[in-house]
């Protein structure tokens, strides 16, 4: 390959790739599929990079495989306690709503905490503005301030700012 | 053969493409594919003259599986009566929008209203019906909404809710016929119903559904603020056309798709409701301050007339009485469409030309519109059903049955109706000679007066002389 | 095996339906638009369930549209009183 | 044996389902009835995809589930936040206008 | 035994539904109402999907819940306040209609179980099966959409048009959403790629399983619907005329098939056995862009702009 | 297409065509409109002419034309029709003379002429009509186009008298519309012949049959001013003069009574309509209609009111004598029909010339009118003097037969009476008007004197009318024993009714 | 027992009564869609229902493209009411 790739071209392959996987998923393995596929892709990409433009931060694989298995544990653990608050005969609930400063990085990785945090045991994400959060949390007094220092901990893990692995 | 059939449909269809995608040329393109789709109805009926009544399968499919459409007399004439009286509107059309864009959205509009009820006259699948009928409706209610005043939109949006309505009650029993006899082909059905529950309910369904649609009293409160308030081209086709559809329908459905479901108490009912319509339509008619009023509730009376006459062709016993009465029923139709959409490209004329319709306020307009004046004249002469209109036969063959089978109330209020309506008609007509500050200066624009005059001349001489040969040609019908 | 999904698929069922019941009752507006949540999460586990029960791999196919139009109703409602917020 | 399993995730997810179900009914206003909704129901639908998971035989038919899961999550994460905001915007002026016609 | 089982569920799903109806009916705010509608929508989605209609299901979720629910929502919110929605007929009027409504329901019901109680097997289901290789495609119901029926969904793409071309004439009706908090937005980021390669994927899909060019239609439309929800205003839309010859193209593309089978062997829409599969795949892509189109700009309101570039209609 | 088959339309369409020819012409060109009037007029009197010796010589004219199965448009010449044919065109033909010089400078000339040469094509097609069908049609024609030659002037006294005009006569339509139907459903599209075909009908129809003649009547009678439906005709007398004089002589007021006479002797036949019992109604009817006119038009002050009156009483003798049983009544009756028709259009164009000449409206204003129009007012005399019944006007032939009808049929305890009331009331409510018109001295000046005499008292076209048909109208009374009198050829008809 | 084609089949018949009853008997607009909606859904029942030969046999196809039909159909004529209904409160005092 001759031509350096750019950064957005890149990530504009990065995307398509991504999109033609789940093509493959939801359509299956037959090639004809792709005569309409290959033209939904390219659209879907294009339409992709001009909704949401490449993110500024390279994910890490590692940490980010490591997030998803604590994520799923975590929603794990949301979903049983949610349970297990309604099904007890007293109802163990103290909502209350708490505001959060996250250090986080503005935009895409924003979003993804807020969406995080309410998949967490007792708290719900109910409005981002810049950095920061309003919670809703269904148990005021179990703290829920730690778990959400520990979940942006790891969301910062997974990223790094662009620039940092590769030289310019 | 098969092919003019298609064509009727497909031809003004291309035309509303066309349209659409070119809506500069509209004019153009709406005269010449009404024109076109003239010509496949008079191909159409070359093949039918020579080849009789006949139906093609869609697709090359076995009805049943496929869509059938099929021609026969009735379904011809009515595909003439909308290709004349298209083509009439049309040329009146082409000069009557002042405002480019209105013109723009009148001809694909227009064109897929044509397309609808060529494609409606000759369907022969139930449930493709529906979509015709659907189609039908939408685009005339677009049509209705064209003029932009809110009194038309709000006529609109109520038209639209009843047309709804009336085509779910159709689809219903259509679901149910389905159900039952396992087919949408309207002469397969028509060989498995008889006095059954399941016929009787879909018979139930589906007639008050295009009862509604077809402005029957008193289901027809929708229909004046309507056709009143649609531009003149466009309420000439609603109260011409589009309400013959349902009535269309429901002929068909009792004649031949149901002809051992239905009830004398039915027949009863619907002979009662189509003498309200008669009274109740003329004396509204009467009491309209505006033209275009008092030419909606003409037709819901008119409508009266038909089902009435329908009424009586059901309870009829068969003989030459009966076939003759199927003739009356349509030559009435016919005149009634050709008539109706000449007295609204007329009160057209006046509108443009007096900026208003108020009935007390035309002494000054109609004398110098001597052939409008002239066209409203015939149209209301066939209206009443006076000789030399059509509508003067169909009415004698009409009150010849209410006689021979004894129905004498309803024979009381065709001729109560006859006289309200002479009385509408002369009300109007009273002006046109009242006295003015005159100038005589008559208009000679071709476009804006001839077409009425030609429809309403179509009313009344052609089809009260020449229209001897329709009787015979509809007799198998009965 | 059948029998056992039958009796999921009717369990799951009479929850959905208890839920959607109970939201109508106690609805506030934004209740009601919950249930569109709701939709996505139990209407989707109905049609996995149905899937497999009536041996129509299709259904897994409108489960996901399902679950995307779901979302797609909730931000239609959302949006709506951010408008009217606006306004 | 792998039946067994997959009954045992349904009716787990069931569970979840019905405690979501629950949840909805007892709390005492939205946003509380959000988080019933949003993350039992969630783990309800991730234990039943898995049993339904192990019925499948195709492995792209798998993936699609997973994407469908994967879909409702997060769809119920970012919906409920909107649910959450909307419910919070319209708190301080009560019901909007036309609610209360 | 099984079936019997079964119908607990058909119970609760009947009875969720007439709730929901009757909810959507007679609800006294008329904003519960349509959130009822569409929630109603939604599970009657549910109800095709157990009666084995995955198409339809698809359909109903799409269009008929989705689509006309971004409909009516959008409706609602141009409302004049004061308008009183609550207004009904008289208490006696509702009554004798009830009446009658009740007489009919009462007389098709005992039809409709006089049909269940002998009904053959149908005899028509099986042609279609027998029929299905020739139609060029192995979704049976698309094979009855688009080649047996053919002519009915010409005409159903025509009623499309029709109150396309309606909606045009009565001019714009929106302005621009504002753009969306970042939460909407992200979450429309994502999901509009996704609409559009499920799209997709239900056209290609719909020559031989549930699918097809409606479906398919409907979730891009939905996807524009999306956009717009958003106010995203990197979308700027084609040019009218663009937009009109997209919205008039699937209509034309299957009439001109039409025609050609017409001039070739004398019948509407005879499609020739060999290149069925291929004008069928031909005529839906065609439809899918003219019913996305449709859709959206149904939605719109007709095109911003105003359909005549003469006119030009301030934005409101 | 052979002349036995052609001729009755040919006779119909030589004034339809013209008419129609005229409505689009425009208002200027008034000599062109002169010429086709005049040109139709005269050729109808030529095919008239022809026809009437071919009927004479028992030749066959029949036109048919199948509209729709079992209604067909028959037009037939028989001696009763050749006579109404006559009296129609003679006068249609004079009557447009008058017209023209009569409406010289009103506006809408061109639909005046146009609606009526329409009217006289009706009246023409009526009196040829050769079933109930085709006389219904006609009928209705009839109304259709005199209702815009009522409504010409366009004054709201006119539109409101048009209006009144043609409620009634649409209403009579209606009824007879509706006779004629019940009739056709009861024995199929009948066509008229001499004698009648309805006395072969089974008994038990005969109930039937009796409630028919009812309604046939009542629809005529509205034309034919029976009382109590005589209601319109005054008030359709705004019309303008040569209007007036073809809506009582000719056209409207004929009709009806035409109509009645067709359907006593051809659709029951006079024998079957007295075994039935139908005549003496009939008779009462048109005996109170002679008096109740005679006795309203004493008083009018109007002079075209009171000739109005005096054409509703006058037209009853038609029906009278049509009532009386036996050839003498018969021919009393049908000759009348010609008889009242000159004298009444007579005095119709006199009254007429006053009000254009002088501006003089009403009898009040009549003092001296004969010194200042000598010729006008000597055909008023005659007419007034038929009118009366004194010899050797027409008037006096045919209240002698049917005096002498009334005699031979056994009715004369009260038919006499009538005739001789009515002509005293007659002499009453004329002999003042003579009596002012030459006797008295005239006012100073007439109301409105828009025509100056210089050689003669008014234009030419104006008074040259009245003269020829009061002539006629002492010719007839002159020479009734003539082969060509309205009484002879009556005779034809009653003999051809009475024998077949 | 009945079966789930009866059930449903019996459902879309109330539905369409219900639909009937509230499309005439309210007034306001957007209801009266709402109702003639649900009317549809009640219809788009029945067929399909008598399409259901059961849980695990093929049904007919036909009357699910009749009903496909009918969605598009229904969904064309509300969007036109809709805007007819805006384009009304729009038109405010013209």
């Amino acid at each position: 390959m001759g031509v350096m790739l750019t950064e957005r071209s890149l990530s504009t392959l990065k995307r398509g790739a991504a999109l033609a996987l789940i093509w493959l998923v939801i359509a299956g393995p037959e090639p004809g599929s792709w005569i309409i596929g290959l033209p939904a892709v390219l659209f879907a990409t294009w339409v992709s990079l001009l909704l949401a433009p490449p993110l500024r931060h390279r994910i890490r694989l590692l940490p980010t495989l490591a997030f998803v298995r604590y994520f799923l544990v975590e929603s794990l653990r949301g979903g049983v306690d949610v349970a297990r608050r309604t099904l007890s005969p007293r109802l163990r609930i103290a909502p209350g709503q708490i505001e959060y400063q996250s250090s986080l990085p503005e935009g895409a990785f924003m979003l993804l905490f807020g969406a995080c945090v309410s998949l967490l045991p007792g708290t719900l994400t109910a409005r981002v503005e810049g950095r920061s959060l309003t919670l809703h949390a269904l148990d005021i007094g179990s703290d829920p301030l730690a778990q959400l220092e520990e979940l942006e901990e790891r969301i910062r893990a997974m990223l790094r700012e662009r620039g940092e692995g590769y030289g310019d | 053969m098969n092919e003019s059939m298609s064509l009727t449909i497909i031809l003004p269809l291309l035309g509303a493409l066309l349209a659409a995608a070119w809506p500069r040329r509209g004019v153009f393109i709406g005269i010449t594919a009404v024109l076109l789709s003239g010509l496949a109805v008079g191909w159409l009926w070359f093949s039918l003259l020579a080849d009789g009544p006949s139906h093609q399968a869609l697709g090359g499919w076995d009805p049943g599986l496929g869509i059938r459409l099929q021609v026969d007399a009735l379904s011809i004439l009515m595909l003439s009566m909308t290709a004349l009286v298209a083509l009439a509107v049309s040329v009146y059309a082409s000069h009557y929008f002042t405002r480019r864009s209105q013109a723009e959205r009148f001809w694909p509009l227009w064109l897929l209203m044509i397309a609808a009820l060529n494609g409606l006259f000759l369907a022969g699948d139930l449930f493709n019906l529906y979509v015709t009928l659907e189609l039908l409706s939408l685009s005339a209610v677009a049509l209705t909404a064209l003029g932009g005043k809110r009194a038309g939109i709000a006529a609109a949006l109520r038209y639209l809710m009843i047309g709804l309505l009336g085509s779910m009650g159709y689809l219903a029993g259509v679901a149910l016929l389905y159900s039952a006899f396992g087919t949408l082909d309207m002469q397969q059905v028509a060989a498995q119903t008889g006095d059954d529950p399941v016929s009787q309910a879909a018979l139930i369904v589906m007639t008050a559904g295009l009862l509604l649609k077809s402005a029957l009293f008193p289901l027809h409160f929708w229909l004046p603020p309507a056709h009143s308030n649609a531009p003149a081209p466009v309420s000439a086709g609603l109260s011409a056309l589009v309400v013959k559809a349902g009535f269309y329908l429901v002929l068909r459905l009792w004649t031949e798709v149901f002809p051992d479901t239905l009830s004398t108490q039915g027949v009863t009912l619907v002979a009662v409701l189509g003498g309200g319509a008669i009274l109740w339509g003329s004396w509204q008619a009467l009491q309209a301050e505006r033209l275009k009023l008092l030419a909606a509730y003409s037709t819901v009376a008119q409508l009266g007339y038909l089902f009435v006459a329908l009424a009586l062709f059901m309870s009829a016993p068969p003989g030459v009485a009966r076939e003759l009465l199927f003739g009356a029923l349509v030559l009435m139709a016919l005149t009634h469409a050709f008539a109706k959409s000449s007295l609204f490209l007329a009160i057209g004329v006046i509108q443009h030309r007096a900026g208003h319709d108020r009935i007390a306020e035309l002494d000054g307009t109609a004398q110098r519109l001597p052939a409008t004046t002239f066209a409203i004249a015939l149209a209301g002469v066939a209206l009443i059903g006076l000789p030399p209109s059509g509508a003067f036969l169909g009415k004698w063959r009409l009150l010849y049955s209410a006689i021979s089978l004894d129905q004498w109330l309803l024979v009381v209020v065709i001729g109560i109706g006859s006289l309200l309506a002479a009385a509408y008609v002369f009300r109007v007509l009273g002006h046109a000679f009242g006295r003015s500050a005159l100038s005589v200066q008559a208009i000679h624009s071709v476009h804006e007066e001839w077409p009425a005059l030609l429809l309403a001349l179509t009313a009344t001489l052609l089809l009260g002389f020449g229209s001897a040969w329709i009787w015979p040609f509809l007799e198998h019908m009965a | 095996m059948t029998e056992m999904l039958i009796l999921a698929v009717v369990v799951l069922g009479a929850t959905f339906a208890l839920a959607l019941l109970g939201m109508l009752r106690q609805g506030t507006p934004t209740d009601r638009i919950l249930i569109a949540q709701l939709l996505g999460s139990n209407g989707v586990g109905l049609l996995l369930l149905l899937a497999l029960l009536q041996e129509q791999l299709a259904l897994l196919d409108v489960a996901l549209v399902l679950a995307i139009l779901s979302v797609v109703v909730v931000i239609a409602f959302t949006r709506r009183g951010k408008e009217q917020a606006d306004a | 044996m792998l039946d067994v399993i997959s009954l045992l995730l349904i009716f787990s997810g069931l569970a979840f389902y019905l405690a979501g179900t629950i949840g909805v009914l007892r709390m005492p206003d939205t946003l509380c009835r959000l988080h019933a909704v949003t993350k039992a129901d969630n783990l309800g639908l991730g234990l039943l995809a898995s049993g339904v998971l192990l019925q499948l035989s195709d492995p792209l038919q798998m993936l699609k589930l997973l994407l469908i899961w994967v879909l409702v999550l997060a769809a119920s994460a970012t919906g409920g936040q909107l649910i959450a905001r909307h419910t919070l915007d319209q708190k301080p002026n009560g019901d909007p206008p036309e609610d209360a016609r | 035994m099984k079936a019997g089982a079964l119908l607990y569920l058909d119970l609760i799903m009947v009875i969720l539904m007439l709730v929901l109806a009757i909810g959507a009916l007679h609800a006294r705010s008329l904003r519960h109402a349509v959130i009822l509608f569409i929630v109603f929508g939604l599970v009657v989605a549910l109800a095709w999907a157990r009666l084995r209609a995955p198409d339809i299901a698809l359909a109903e979720a799409a269009i008929g819940s989705g689509l006309a629910g971004a409909l009516l929502l959008a409706a609602l919110r141009d409302r004049r306040p004061g308008d009183d929605a609550t207004r009904r007929a008289p208490v006696w009027q509702s009554v004798a209609v009830g009446g009658l409504v009740t007489a009919l329901v009462v007389l098709l019901a005992w039809a409709f179980l006089e049909v269940q109680g002998g009904r053959a097997n149908e005899p028509l289901a099986n042609i279609v099966q027998a029929t299905l290789h020739e139609s060029g495609v192995s979704n049976p119901v698309t094979a009855v959409l688009l080649n047996f029926r053919a002519y009915d969904t010409l005409l159903e793409l025509t009623v499309l048009l029709a109150a396309l071309l309606g909606v045009m004439s009565l001019g714009p009706q929106r302005s621009p959403m504002r753009a969306a908090e970042p939460m909407a937005a992200g979450l429309i980021g994502w999901l509009i790629p996704l609409l559009i390669l499920a799209g997709g994927y239900l056209l290609w899909v719909g020559a031989h399983a549930p699918g097809g060019a409606f479906q398919a239609g409907a979730l891009l439309a939905a996807a524009a619907v999306l956009a717009h929800l958003g106010g995203r205003r990197e979308f700027q839309l084609p040019g009218h005329t663009r937009l009109r010859l997209l919205a008039v193209a699937g209509c034309a593309v299957f009439t001109l098939v039409g025609v050609s089978t017409l001039l070739g062997s004398g019948v509407l829409l005879q499609l020739p056995s060999d290149w069925a599969g291929g004008l069928i795949l031909l005529i839906e892509l065609f439809a899918t862009a003219s019913i996305a189109t449709a859709l959206f700009l149904v939605y719109l309101g007709g095109h911003p702009p105003s359909w005549n570039s003469r006119e030009v209609h301030p934005d409101a | 297409m052979t002349l036995s088959n052609s001729l009755p339309a040919l006779i119909v369409a030589s004034s339809l065509l013209p008419g129609l020819i005229i409505f689009f012409l425009r208002e200027g060109s008034h000599r062109l409109r002169s010429v086709l009037n005049m040109f139709g007029a005269i050729l109808k009197l030529v095919l008239v002419a022809a026809l009437t010796w071919g009927v004479f010589q028992d030749d066959f004219f029949e036109t048919r034309w199948q509209l729709a199965p079992g209604l067909e448009l028959v037009l037939h010449a028989d001696a009763l029709s050749v006579l109404f044919v006559n009296l129609s065109t003679l006068l249609w033909l004079v009557t447009t003379v008058y017209a023209i010089g009569y409406l010289e400078h009103s506006p809408h000339r061109s639909r005046f002429f146009g609606f009526f040469s329409l009217c006289v094509s009706a009246t023409v097609g009526l009196a040829l009509a050769g079933n109930m069908f085709t006389f219904v049609l006609f009928y209705e024609l009839l109304t259709l186009s005199t209702y815009p030659l009522v409504a010409h002037k366009g004054t709201p006294e006119a539109v409101r008298g048009a209006r009144i005009y043609l409620a009634y006569t649409l209403s009579g339509g209606l009824v007879l519309m509706l006779g004629a139907i019940w009739l056709q459903a009861l024995v199929g599209p009948l066509e008229f012949v001499e004698g009648g075909l309805l006395s072969q009908l089974p008994d038990e129809l005969h109930g039937q049959l009796t409630w028919i003649f009812l309604l046939l009547i009542i629809g005529l009678g509205v034309k034919a001013a029976l009382v109590p439906l005589h209601g319109w005709l005054p008030q359709a007398m705004v019309a303008p003069a040569p209007v007036s004089a073809l809506l009582h002589a000719v056209a409207v007021v004929k009709a009806g009574a035409f109509g009645i006479v067709r359907v006593v002797y051809d659709v029951y036949g006079i024998e079957f309509a007295s075994d039935l019992g139908l005549l003496m109604p009939l008779g009462i009817a048109a005996a109170v209609t002679i008096v109740y006119g005679s006795i309203r038009a004493l008083s009018q002050d109007n002079l075209k009111k009171r000739l109005a009156y005096s054409t509703v009483s006058q037209v009853s003798y038609i029906a009278l004598g049509t009532a009386i049983f036996g050839p003498l009544g018969t021919i009393g009756g049908v000759a009348h029909l010609v008889h009242q028709g000159v004298m009444k259009i007579t005095l119709f164009f006199a009254a007429g010339n006053y009000a254009e000449t002088l501006g003089v409206h009403q009898v009040s204003e009549m003092n001296g009118i004969g010194r200042r129009m000598p010729l006008t007012t000597l055909a008023f005399t005659v007419g007034a003097l038929g009118m009366i019944g004194i010899p050797p006007v027409a008037g006096f032939v045919s209240k002698w037969y049917l005096g002498s009808g009334a005699l031979e049929a056994g009715v004369a305890h009260w038919v006499l009476p009538v005739l001789i009331a009515s002509s005293a009331l007659n002499a009453a409510y004329f002999l003042p008007i003579l009596q002012r018109a030459w006797f008295r001295p005239a006012a100073s000046s007439w109301p409105q004197e828009n025509i100056p005499a210089r050689r003669f008292e008014t234009h030419a076209s104006l008074f040259l009318p009245p003269l020829v048909t009061a002539a006629l109208a002492l010719l007839f009374g002159l020479f009734a024993g003539a082969y060509w009198s309205p009484v002879e050829w009556a005779g034809l008809i009653a003999e051809r009714e009475y024998l077949r | 027992m009945p079966d789930a084609a009866t059930l449903y089949g019996l459902l879309g018949i109330v539905l369409a009564g219900l639909g009937a009853h509230a499309a005439i008997v309210q007034r306001d607009s957007i209801r009266r869609l709402l109702a003639i909606n649900v009317m549809g859904v009640g219809v788009f029942l029945v067929l399909i229902a008598t399409a259901y030969f059961g849980p695990n046999q093929d049904p007919d196809p036909i009357p699910h493209a009749l009903v496909l039909t009918g969605i598009v159909v229904a969904v064309a004529a509300t969007a036109l009411a809709l805007a007819l209904l805006r384009a009304f409160e729009r038109s405010d005092d013209e």
